[in-house]
């Protein structure tokens, strides 16, 4: 059978047991409704704005950088697996694709983009 | 027989997501159904022994892009309400369906049989597993036919880096109105700006 | 009785299957293995709990918890306060739950879902030891054996931080919003170096799937640790930053967000982040074990070797009740002695979670991230670049 | 084995949904996502064929795909972002003002 079969099954037993974890406390606890218990936690201090508020753009940054690196690092496992056979080809069609992309990763190190301040 | 009723319920699965994507009024939602979409998408692969490609189909759309996504969501901190006026219309779902369906007809049609000529015959499944595995198989065609794609893919993802980093730095050219004409006017661009995100 | 089993047959004929033919004998094992493995994972969190209060305490010179036990009728078990952690999470599921208002009711209850189920699949993907044959069936012992190996494990762990996110923008509250932005993007910028770190064993091993990987670290000079130590070193890192722990929890630091991302969940659903937590950190450490330390494979003796002596000493004995134990029960208990091994070396990395986390100060958020950015990627790419290098030299 | 038309048309219907998405959406992130939505589609007809035909090719272009999929939402949405930051709006309503 296809391989993946289990990871079906796992996948719905792994659902299923989230789904009852999560949702446990909700049949087997107490519901006694008061009004201050149902405020956001602030530390006590009565909420003054509401949580949608700016964020700075460094979480968007790192997040569009996480991506292409991300691609960097599949066509590295692609070139890993077939390693052994590509023999020097390989090693140097990669280097070159990974000159490119580090000079890249410097153009950002350079423009200071991941700074957090 | 099982292997037929397994594709139907996946591609249930995946248009009522793809539905579920393009309708729903709050961006956040769409993008957790998009990732389900992609999760489905991903069994389909793997049904179809691209096991490769599912694993990446999880990795780099589920796992990277659309977090991209929801991280520009929470960034822009969209409300559902705010978007009054975006959800779709009725008819608009209605001319999504009649046209759908109706490309399928026509092509049925016309006599569109699928792919059946072109491909080189080589790569069956018993193919594919004597030579190592799938990922095997599609690394060692990667990187003997496709050597210019896969370079051009890297000055691709080069071109990317410098140009979001550009477009989105908090003081970067575009964004501050420096590219418009009279600084005057930037500055005006600037306060309309300070108005614009109350 | 085979009038039943024909009438099983045919049902089970409608699925492909049919009583214990292949197909049907995966799904069972499947199932009986995962069953095994959920109660075992789900003891972890009570134990972890119980090491962090008790191995901080002796660090200390203070006592921890040491009085709390178990009464069997007329004997009096001191469990040094293990069973305390057992009480905890039985206190959690009865506890109320309280959703705040204002908070967006299907993700609230999504979001424990999405912390949980990654843990497990990947928790499924990690070789226990080598394959046990039970009644003729060789089935192996690592629950799901997909050729792809890590990339399953890679894929899937990505998907968790969605569990961080959805928590945070669900929580109608400004804290953990601001929480799970961090932490989710601490754990997005530390998964490149975890990808990168693995590179080179894939480049050494030739191979994705970790069982052929266990099976490469035959040798004990063949270990991943010596074969590529600074993938060691990245990954070792790279495990604390993933689960948000350690010198790298700053995103649920008492101290800076109270207890961001899950500030707002209670009861059951805290009780679910809390062990997809600890059910990554095991997983990690498992996955550690299994590329750097051999998985299964103890040092010096292999296996089997260890097997047929233990069935020989244990054959003696049992002679005396007529059971002599086969050949069968020879990889059998490989197989026991392998869980053995993988299970103590990925209870060591658990125990590295508690000592470093009581001895290393908690970083600043841009040192954390300048970590992961300048000094963690550009050492991985320098360590695949390194390795293949070296690996080209050697063999072509 | 499940026909390739059935692939073909299941990947039509998807492609319809992001085409609509794009069209009738005003939010430009929604945009973004129905083109990746639609994206997905164009890969499970390659894949598809891939498999039909026994060619390793299709596989090999669904990596490139992801790859432009990746840099264009990357790129696409550091312009939502600029676009946001200088009208302060995502919603399409602000494209009149380009007009002369």
């Amino acid at each position: 059978m296809n391989p993946y079969l289990p990871v079906l099954v796992v996948l719905v037993f792994g659902i299923v047991l989230g789904a009852i974890l999560s949702a446990l406390s909700f049949f087997m606890g107490p519901k006694r409704w008061t009004k201050e218990k149902y405020d956001p936690y602030e530390c006590g201090v009565p909420m003054v704005t509401s949580a949608a508020e700016r964020m700075s753009v460094k979480f968007y940054l790192t997040a569009i950088l996480f991506i292409l690196f991300d691609i960097e690092t599949v066509f590295l496992y692609l070139w890993a697996v077939s390693f052994h056979q590509l023999g020097w080809f390989g090693v140097v069609e990669v280097s070159v694709f990974m000159i490119i992309l580090v000079t890249g990763y410097v153009y950002v190190l350079r423009r200071r983009a991941l700074d957090w301040d | 027989m099982i292997s037929y009723a397994l594709f139907y319920l996946i591609a249930a699965f995946i248009l009522l997501c793809s539905m579920m994507v393009v309708v729903s009024r709050n961006p956040v939602t769409s993008a957790i159904f998009l990732v389900t979409d992609l999760f489905f998408i991903s069994a389909l692969f793997a049904k179809m022994n691209a096991h490769f490609l599912a694993a990446i189909q999880i990795l780099l759309y589920a796992g990277a892009i659309v977090v991209l996504f929801v991280f520009v969501i929470m960034l822009l901190n969209l409300k559902a309400e705010e978007l009054k006026g975006a959800r779709m219309t009725v008819p608009e779902i209605g001319v999504l369906i009649v046209s759908a369906i109706g490309f399928v007809v026509i092509a049925a049609l016309l006599g569109a049989d699928g792919a059946t000529t072109g491909g080189d015959g080589r790569w069956t499944d018993e193919a594919i597993t004597a030579a190592g595995g799938n990922t095997f198989a599609v690394a060692m065609r990667l990187f003997v036919n496709f050597v210019w794609p896969f370079e051009l893919a890297s000055v691709l993802i080069l071109l990317a880096i410098v140009a979001s980093v550009v477009i989105a730095r908090k003081d970067s050219l575009v964004s501050s109105g420096v590219g418009s004409t009279a600084p005057a006017q930037g500055k005006g661009e600037k306060g309309k700006v300070a108005h614009g995100t109350r | 009785m085979e009038q039943l089993t024909a009438q099983l047959n045919e049902v089970l004929g409608m699925f492909g299957l049919a009583l214990w033919n292949d197909a049907f004998v995966q799904v069972v094992a499947t199932v009986l293995k995962f069953a095994v493995l959920a109660v075992a994972l789900l003891q972890i969190p009570p134990v972890m709990v119980w090491l962090e209060r008790r191995a901080p305490a002796l660090m200390q010179r203070r006592r921890g918890p040491n009085r709390v036990g178990v009464s069997l009728g007329p004997i009096k078990l001191r469990l040094y306060g293990l069973t305390q952690s057992f009480a905890d999470a039985v206190k959690l599921i009865f506890k109320e739950e309280v959703v705040p208002e204002g908070a967006h009711k299907a993700f609230y209850h999504i979001a424990p879902i999405f912390g949980v189920f990654p843990a497990f699949l990947i928790a499924c993907a990690i070789p226990y030891g080598p394959p046990i044959d039970v009644f003729g069936y060789t089935i192996p012992l690592s629950i799901i054996s997909v050729d792809v190996g890590f990339l399953f494990i890679f894929a899937i762990s990505s998907l968790a931080v969605y569990g961080v996110t959805l928590a945070g923008y669900a929580s109608n509250n400004k804290y953990s919003l601001l929480g799970s932005l961090r932490a989710s993007a601490q754990m997005i910028s530390y998964e490149i170096p975890l990808g990168l770190s693995l590179i080179p064993i894939v480049l050494i091993y030739g191979t994705l799937d970790l069982n052929k990987i266990v099976m490469g670290q035959e040798n004990f000079w063949h270990w991943g640790i010596f074969t590529a130590p600074v993938s060691f070193v990245i990954f070792f890192v790279c495990m604390f930053a993933e689960t948000n722990r350690a010198p790298f929890d700053l995103a649920e630091a008492e101290s800076e967000l109270v207890a961001g991302f899950h500030t707002e969940f209670n009861s059951a659903k805290f009780a679910a982040f809390f062990l997809s937590e600890y059910v990554a950190m095991f997983v990690l450490s498992a996955l550690c074990a299994t590329v750097f330390f051999g998985g299964w494979q103890n040092p010096f003796i292999s296996n089997a070797a260890l097997a047929s002596f233990v069935v020989g000493i244990l054959n003696a004995p049992l002679a005396s009740f007529g059971i002599a134990l086969g050949a069968a029960s020879v990889t059998n208990i490989a197989a026991l002695i392998g869980i053995g091994v993988l299970a103590l070396k990925a209870g060591f990395f658990m125990w590295m979670y508690v000592w470093v986390r009581w001895t290393v100060p908690r970083f600043r958020y841009d040192q954390l991230m300048d970590l992961g950015w300048k000094f963690m990627l550009p050492l991985g790419l320098a360590n695949v670049v390194g390795t293949a290098f070296v690996l080209a030299a050697l063999k072509f | 084995m499940v026909p390739v038309e059935h692939y073909m048309v299941l990947a039509t219907l998807v492609f319809f949904c992001g085409l609509a998405g794009v069209m009738f959406r005003k939010n430009l992130i929604m945009v973004l996502m129905s083109i990746e939505l639609m994206l997905n589609a164009v890969n499970i007809v390659f894949v598809a064929a891939s498999r039909e035909l026994a060619d390793l090719d299709g596989q090999v272009m669904v990596i490139f795909i992801i790859t432009v999929a990746a840099c264009e939402a990357a790129v696409g949405l550091a312009m939502v972002i600029a676009l946001f930051r200088k009208y302060g709006t995502v919603n399409t309503g602000f494209l009149r003002m380009l007009r002369g």
